[in-house]
C-alpha cells in the first residue's frame, strides 16, 4: 500500500511543471484565446520532446509506455498552468482508446496514429461527447475539432477513425476562448473502423471513465492555481487599512477550498490506478474523483473570485482563464451531480 | 372572556394583513402589462432582443428604448410627474418591476442614474439641478455611470483618494485622481462619484459628491472588459478637470451622507427589484420542464435545485412587499438593506446556477453573435451581484453589528 | 397589498409574549421534560383564558373567531418560547379541521369539542402523520398522546374523532422529551365519523398545508430565540482576549441566519394568509414556508450550537430544548426536500 | 529521445503507488476480521450491542471489552509488544481501524488515554512511567479523561488558569483550579492535563502536563449531561491536590509542547480514523436502500446526499493513506492535521445528516432504553466534531495560516 506517486513520476512532473512555466504563462494561454486553433502547434511538438505525449503510448511506438498514474500526475500540472492544448482529449482519451484498438481490425491505422501522436505530429480528438453529458437542450459535441487531424468517434456502433477533413463540421465557440468545440457528421465512406459494436461498448465505458478521471486530475490543477491565485492576491490587496487575507471570512472561504483540494486528489490517484490496473472499482474511482475534483474546482473558482473582487472579474486579470477552464471541465463528460449519481447505483448494484 | 378579545374588537386602525392588490394597483399593472407586451422589443415583432448594452450599437439600442419608454410614462413610474414619471406608490412600483422583467424588458441602461443618483438628487440636490438633470436623466439622454470604487477603495469605500480643489472663479473645483470599475462607464455621457475636497479629514469626512460630464477636458475614459469579454465598466482619469458649483451635489464636505443614502437604494430596495428575479426563476421552471422531457434523469438531479432556486426568489419577493409594508408605515430602510442585497445576489446565482446545472456542458457555448447570452450571460452577471454593491462580506458585517448588534472588531 | 400584521394582530402577539416570558420561561420547558404528559394542563387552562387557544373557534363557541394569520402570528410566539403545550396540533390542526366538520355529519361533535379547547378544557390531537412524512422505516405516528383528551384521525377513508380512552397507545419516546409520540389503533365502534371519503380527502390535503404552515411559523420562532440565544453569548463569551461575536466567522455564520429568519418569516405571512383566504396558491405557499423555515431552524440550531461550543451541547444549558424542538419540528409532515418538491410539482401542474 | 523517459528509466529509488495491501497486510487484515467477526459484542450472539458508555454499566462493560482485546493484542496493535501491542505500522493500524468498525465494534472507551495520552507518553514519559501506565492504558485497567478545557479557556487553550505549586516533600506539587468538559470524566479512573506551575508566565509559557488520579483526596468530580441526556463530561474541581513528582508527564514548565503533540494526535491521524465514518457510510448506503424498497420518492430526494456523504466518507480514507503514505517516507503531520479533522467531522455530520433525511421523522425516536441509539445517537455526536478536539473555526484559522500562509490578525 503506497497512496502516492514515485520518485520517477514527482521528477517528471516536477519537469513538466517547469516546462510550463517556461512555455505556457498566461500571456501563452491568453494568446491561444485569438490564435485560429486555440492551441499552438509549436509548444504541441515540444510536449512530444518532453515525452508528455507519449506518456501512454507504448514504447516500440516512441512513446514512454507508462500509464494512467502517470498520466494524472502530468494532467494536474496541465491543469495547474491551463495549457491551451488538447491533453485531455488526445492523452487522457484518444491514446487509451487507440491502444485498446490496437489489436482490433484497426490495428494498423491505430498504432500509426499512436506513433504520430507520441512524435507531436498528430492531434487527435474524441466525440461526441453522450447526451448525458452535454445536457437535453445542447447538441452533441466535439472538442478541438478546427485543429484536430482526425476524429476518434465512439458510439454503441462501433469506433471509427475519421480525418478531420473528412468531417463536417459545425464549430461552436465557448466561454473559454481555448475550447473549440464543434458538432461533427462525417461520411461513413472516409471512416477506419477500429472496434465492432460489441467491443465498442466496452470502449465506450472506460472512455467515459478515462475522461472522468482525466479531466478531475486537470480540475485538481486549475483549482490549485486558482487558490494560489487568491491567496496570494489576499496577501497583497489591502482594504481597512490590512491585508485582506487577515480577515477570517477570507481565511475560511479559502481554507475551505483547501480542504475540498486535499480530498480530490488522492481520490484522482486512486481512479488513476485502479484505471491503470484494470480494477473492479475504476468507473466507481472515477466518478469519485470526478465528483470531488468538480466540486472542488467550482468552490475554488467562486472563492477565488470573491478574494479578488471586481479585479477577478475582468478579462484583463488571469484568474478569468483558470476559470473558466474549471467551469467547462466541472461538467464536460458528466457534472458532479452525474458522477455521484452514478457512484451511488454503483454501491447498490454491489450489494445486490 | 379576555382582554385581548376586546382590543381585536376595538382597536382597527391598521389594515389587515392582505396580499392582493387594490382594485387601482390591478389596473395599474393591467395598464402597465398591455404596454409593455406591445413594446417591449421581441424577436417576435423582429425588435429584439437588443444587442448587448455593453457595445456601443447596443447600447444606443439601449438608450432608445429608454427613450421610448419615457415618452409613455413608463421610464420611471415612482418619479413625480413633473420629472416624467407617474408618481406611483411603492407597490406599483414592485408591480412594474415584475411586469417589466416577466415582459422580458431589456437591461435598464440608464439604471445607475435612474435608481442611484436619482432619488440622491431629490433628497439632496436644488430644485436647478433636478429639473436641469433629472428628466434627460429619465429619457436616456444623458447616461450616469458611477463613480465610487478607486484601485485603493473597493469595499473600503471611505479610503478615497480623488481629489477635488477650488479652483478660479470662486465655488469651481478642480478634480484629479482616479476612478474604476465605474459601470457602463465605457458609453455613458456623466459620472457621479465622490472626491475628497478637505485633504486634512480622513476617512468618510471631507468627502464632496460631484457631477461630471465625461466629455469634460482632462478626462480619460479606459474601457475595461468584463468576463463576458465586453466593456462593462471603464477606468476614469482626472487630470484638472474643471466643475462648477451647480454640479455639486448637497454640501461641500458632505459627501458620504449624499453617497450613503444612494448606496442604501443600491443594496435596497430600489435597484433589485424582486420582479427580475422572478421572471428569471419562472424561465427556470419552464426549462425544467424542457429538460424533463428529453433528459428525465438529469432534470431530476436538478429537481431540488430548482425548487430552491424559485423559493429563493419567491421568498425575496414576499420579503420585499414585508420591506415595503413598514416603509408604507412610516419606516425607514437602514442596515437591513444589506439583507435585502444577501438575499438577492443569492436569489440570482441559485437561479443562474440551477439552470447551468440543467443545461450541463452545452452551458458553456457563446450565443450566435460570439458573446455569452441567455443563461450563461445571465450567469456571468450573477457572478458579479456577490461583489458590487459592496461585498457580500461587508454586508454580513453590517446585518452582524447593526442588525443583530455583535460587537464590532 | 399590504404584508404585515395589523396593530391588533401586534398587539395580541405582543400579549401573548409577554405572557410566555412570565409562565413559560426555560425553566418550565424543562419542567415539562420530565412531566407526566409533557406539558401543563394548568398553562393550557391559562392559554385558553388569555384567547390563544380560542383564536380559531368561532364566536359562538365561545373563541375570537380569527383565522390563520393571527395564529400564525401567535405560533410564531410559540415556537420563540419553546412552549410544550401542543399549540400546533390542537391549534394549527384540530381547530381548523374540526371547523370544518362543523356542518358535516358529526357537526354536533364538532362544535362541542372547539367550544371544549376554546375553554381550555380539552387538548386535541391529530394523527397519524402520513407515511410520506414519517418516513418509509418509521411507523405512523401522532403526538401528544398520553394528555390528549381525543384523537382526531384524518385518512383517505374519513375524518374520525376517537375518544383518548379508546385508543390503544404504544407510545414513543422522542429526543424532545415534551413531545410525546404514539402509534395509536382504535376501535371503530368508538368513533364519531366527522366526515365521510368524499370530504375527507380534501380535509387531508388542507390538514397537511395547516400543518405545514403552523409548523412553518413555530420554526420562525424557534429559530429567532436560537439565533438570539447565539448572539447573547457571542457578547458575552470571551476567548483569545475577546468576544467572540467580534470574530468574523461567528459574525457571518449568524448574519446568514438572520437572512435565512428574514426570508422565511414573510413566506410563512402568505401562507397564512393564502390560507385563511382559501387562495388558489395556498398549498404551495404552505410548502414555501415549511421549506424555507426547516431550513433556517437547522441552519440556526447548527450555527447556535457552534457558537456556543462545549457549553451548548450540554443538557444543563437551555439551548438544547430549542435546538431538539426545531430538529423535529423541521421534519414533522414534511420535511424541507419534500416540501420543496411538492413545490416543483405544483408549478409545473400550473403551467400545464 | 528526452531527458525525461530517461529519468523514468534509470530512477526506481522509491515504490511505484499502489493502494493493494501486501500480501502480510493482507494477512493481518484476515486475523483482524475473523477475530472481531469472532469476538465484537452482537446482539446475534447475545453479547450486545454495549449499554452506553456513558452510564456505570455501560462504562464497565466498555471496560471489559478493553481487556478482552488487551488480552489478544487488539487493544492497541500500533504500540510496541512490551506495552501489549503488535508493533503494527501505520498501514495496519488503519486497516485493523477498517475492520474494527466494519465489524460493528463498540465505541473505544479507553481511546483518550490510547489515542491522546499514549503518544505523548512515549514521546515524553520516563522509562518507569511508561512502564506503570501504557499496559494499564491499554488494558481498561485505567481508563483516562482528559483535563485541557477550563470555563474560560476551550479554544483559547492557553488562557489556562488552574495552578499548580510546589509541595512539601520537594518535587511533589499541589493542584487547584477547575477543569471542564472532560471526556469520560464522569467515571474514568485518571486525569491528564495541564496546569500552571509558573504565575508569571502567559499564555502557552509556564504551563506543566500532570496525571493526577481522581480518586485522590482534593478532587470533585460534577458529571455533566450531554444532548444525549447522558454524562459524557465532567467537571472535575481541584482543591489542594497533592501529586508527586512521578506524575509529571515531560520537563517542568513545558507542558504545552507535549500537550500540543497530544493535540496533534487528536485532530491529525490517530483519533479518527476513516475505518469509523467508511462503515457509517456504508450502513447509510445499505439504509437508503431499505427506504428506496418503500417510499422511493423519499430516496430519491436523499440519494444526493447518500452519494455525497459516501464520497466524503471514502476520500477522507484515500487522503489519509496518502498521509500515511508521506509519514512514512519520513515527513511529519504538522499542520496539515487541521485539514484532516475538517475532513473527517465534516463526512461524520454528512454521514448522519442524510440518515437523518431518509429517516424522516421517525428520526427523533429514542431507542427502546429510553436513550438515543442508532442514527440518530450517532446523529448527536457527530454534532460535537466540529466543536471538540479544537473547533473548526480554530483548524480553518490554521489551514489558512500555516498551510496557506495568509497574514495573521
Amino acid at each position: 500500500m503506497r497512496a502516492a506517486f514515485d520518485r520517477d513520476q514527482e521528477d517528471f512532473a516536477g519537469q513538466f511543471r517547469s516546462f510550463c512555466e517556461k512555455e505556457c504563462p498566461p500571456s501563452a494561454v491568453r494568446a491561444a484565446w485569438t490564435s485560429e486553433v486555440g492551441f499552438s502547434r509549436e509548444r504541441w511538438g515540444k510536449l512530444a520532446e518532453l515525452g508528455v505525449l507519449g506518456i501512454g503510448v507504448p514504447e516500440e511506438l516512441g512513446g514512454i509506455g507508462r500509464g494512467e498514474v502517470e498520466l494524472a500526475a502530468l494532467l494536474e500540472v496541465a491543469g495547474w498552468a491551463a495549457v491551451p492544448e488538447p491533453v485531455l482529449e488526445t492523452m487522457a482519451m484518444a491514446v487509451p482508446l487507440l491502444r485498446e484498438c490496437a489489436s482490433g481490425p484497426g490495428a494498423r491505422v491505430a498504432r500509426e496514429w499512436l506513433a504520430l501522436i507520441a512524435a507531436g505530429e498528430a492531434v487527435v480528438t474524441v466525440g461526441p461527447e453522450p447526451a448525458w453529458a452535454s445536457g437535453a437542450t445542447g447538441s452533441q459535441l466535439t472538442t478541438v475539432l478546427p485543429g484536430a487531424d482526425m476524429v476518434l468517434v465512439a458510439g454503441s456502433n462501433g469506433v471509427v477513425a475519421v480525418p478531420s477533413e473528412a468531417c463536417g463540421i459545425v464549430a461552436r465557440r465557448a466561454l473559454d476562448g481555448t475550447r473549440r468545440l464543434a458538432e461533427v457528421t462525417f461520411d461513413p465512406a472516409a471512416a477506419t473502423v477500429l472496434a465492432g459494436p460489441d467491443e465498442a461498448l466496452a470502449s465506450l465505458g472506460k472512455l467515459a471513465d478515462q475522461a472522468a478521471c482525466g479531466s478531475a486530475a486537470l480540475l485538481v490543477g486549475l483549482s490549485s492555481r486558482l487558490l494560489g491565485m487568491a491567496v496570494e492576491h489576499a496577501g497583497e490587496r489591502r482594504q481597512f487599512g490590512r491585508q485582506i487575507g487577515s480577515f477570517q471570512a477570507v481565511k475560511h472561504k479559502l481554507s475551505d477550498v483547501a480542504l475540498r483540494i486535499e480530498l480530490a486528489r488522492p481520490a484522482v490517484w486512486y481512479a488513476a490506478w485502479q484505471l491503470a490496473n484494470q480494477g473492479a472499482e475504476a468507473s466507481q474511482a472515477a466518478s469519485v474523483a470526478k465528483a470531488l475534483a468538480a466540486e472542488a474546482a467550482t468552490a475554488a473558482a467562486s472563492a477565488s473570485l470573491q478574494v479578488h473582487g471586481a479585479i477577478g472579474y475582468t478579462a484583463e486579470h488571469d484568474l478569468h482563464l483558470w476559470m473558466k477552464r474549471s467551469w467547462a471541465l466541472a461538467s464536460w463528460w458528466g457534472d458532479a451531480a452525474h458522477h455521484r449519481s452514478r457512484v451511488l447505483q454503483s454501491l447498490i448494484a454491489r450489494t445486490e | 372572556m379576555d382582554i385581548v378579545a376586546e382590543n381585536l374588537a376595538v382597536c382597527q386602525i391598521c389594515s389587515p394583513m392582505d396580499f392582493r392588490l387594490t382594485p387601482e394597483q390591478e389596473s395599474f399593472r393591467a395598464e402597465a402589462r398591455s404596454w409593455l407586451r406591445a413594446n417591449v422589443p421581441s424577436a417576435e415583432r423582429g425588435t429584439g432582443p437588443l444587442p448587448s448594452l455593453d457595445t456601443p450599437e447596443g447600447f444606443e439600442a439601449h438608450r432608445a428604448w429608454e427613450r421610448r419608454m419615457f415618452e409613455e410614462r413608463w421610464s420611471v413610474v415612482s418619479w413625480p410627474r413633473s420629472y416624467g414619471g407617474r408618481g406611483a406608490g411603492l407597490v406599483e412600483w414592485l408591480v412594474f418591476e415584475e411586469e417589466y422583467w416577466d415582459a422580458g424588458g431589456p437591461a435598464r441602461v440608464g439604471q445607475n442614474g435612474i435608481f442611484l443618483l436619482g432619488p440622491a438628487m431629490m433628497a439632496f440636490g436644488t430644485e436647478e439641478q433636478r429639473n436641469r438633470f433629472l428628466p434627460a436623466m429619465a429619457s436616456g439622454e444623458e447616461i450616469w455611470c458611477q463613480g465610487w470604487s478607486e484601485p485603493g477603495a473597493g469595499s473600503d469605500l471611505a479610503s478615497i483618494r480623488s481629489v477635488a480643489r477650488p479652483g478660479d472663479p470662486e465655488g469651481t473645483w478642480v478634480l484629479n485622481g482616479l476612478k474604476t470599475w465605474c459601470s457602463r462607464g465605457a458609453f455613458a455621457d456623466w459620472l457621479f462619484g465622490l472626491f475628497r475636497t478637505d485633504p486634512s479629514a480622513e476617512r468618510h469626512r471631507g468627502l464632496t459628491y460631484f457631477l461630471v460630464p465625461l466629455d469634460a477636458p482632462g478626462i480619460t475614459v479606459r474601457p475595461i472588459a468584463q468576463l463576458d469579454g465586453e466593456p462593462g465598466f471603464a477606468e476614469v482619469f482626472f487630470d484638472e478637470v474643471e466643475v462648477p458649483a451647480s454640479q455639486v451635489l448637497g454640501s461641500v464636505g458632505r459627501g458620504w451622507e449624499v453617497a450613503m443614502a444612494t448606496a442604501g437604494s443600491e443594496r435596497g430596495l430600489s435597484l433589485r427589484s424582486p420582479g427580475r428575479f422572478l421572471a428569471a426563476a419562472r424561465r427556470l421552471v419552464a426549462l425544467y420542464e424542457q429538460v424533463a422531457l428529453c433528459d428525465p434523469a438529469r432534470a431530476e438531479r436538478c429537481a431540488d435545485a430548482v425548487a430552491r432556486a424559485w423559493i429563493e426568489a419567491e421568498a425575496y419577493r414576499l420579503a420585499t412587499f414585508a420591506t415595503a409594508a413598514r416603509v408604507l408605515d412610516g419606516a425607514t430602510v437602514g442596515p437591513e438593506a444589506s439583507l435585502s442585497k444577501l438575499a438577492w445576489s443569492g436569489a440570482d446565482l441559485a437561479v443562474h446556477e440551477a439552470a447551468i446545472g440543467l443545461l450541463g456542458s452545452s452551458a458553456e457555448l457563446l450565443g450566435s453573435d460570439g458573446t455569452p447570452d441567455g443563461w450563461l450571460g445571465g450567469f456571468l452577471f450573477a457572478l458579479a451581484g456577490p461583489i458590487y454593491a459592496g461585498t457580500n462580506e461587508i454586508q454580513r458585517n453590517v446585518v452582524a453589528e447593526r442588525v443583530l448588534g455583535l460587537p464590532r472588531g
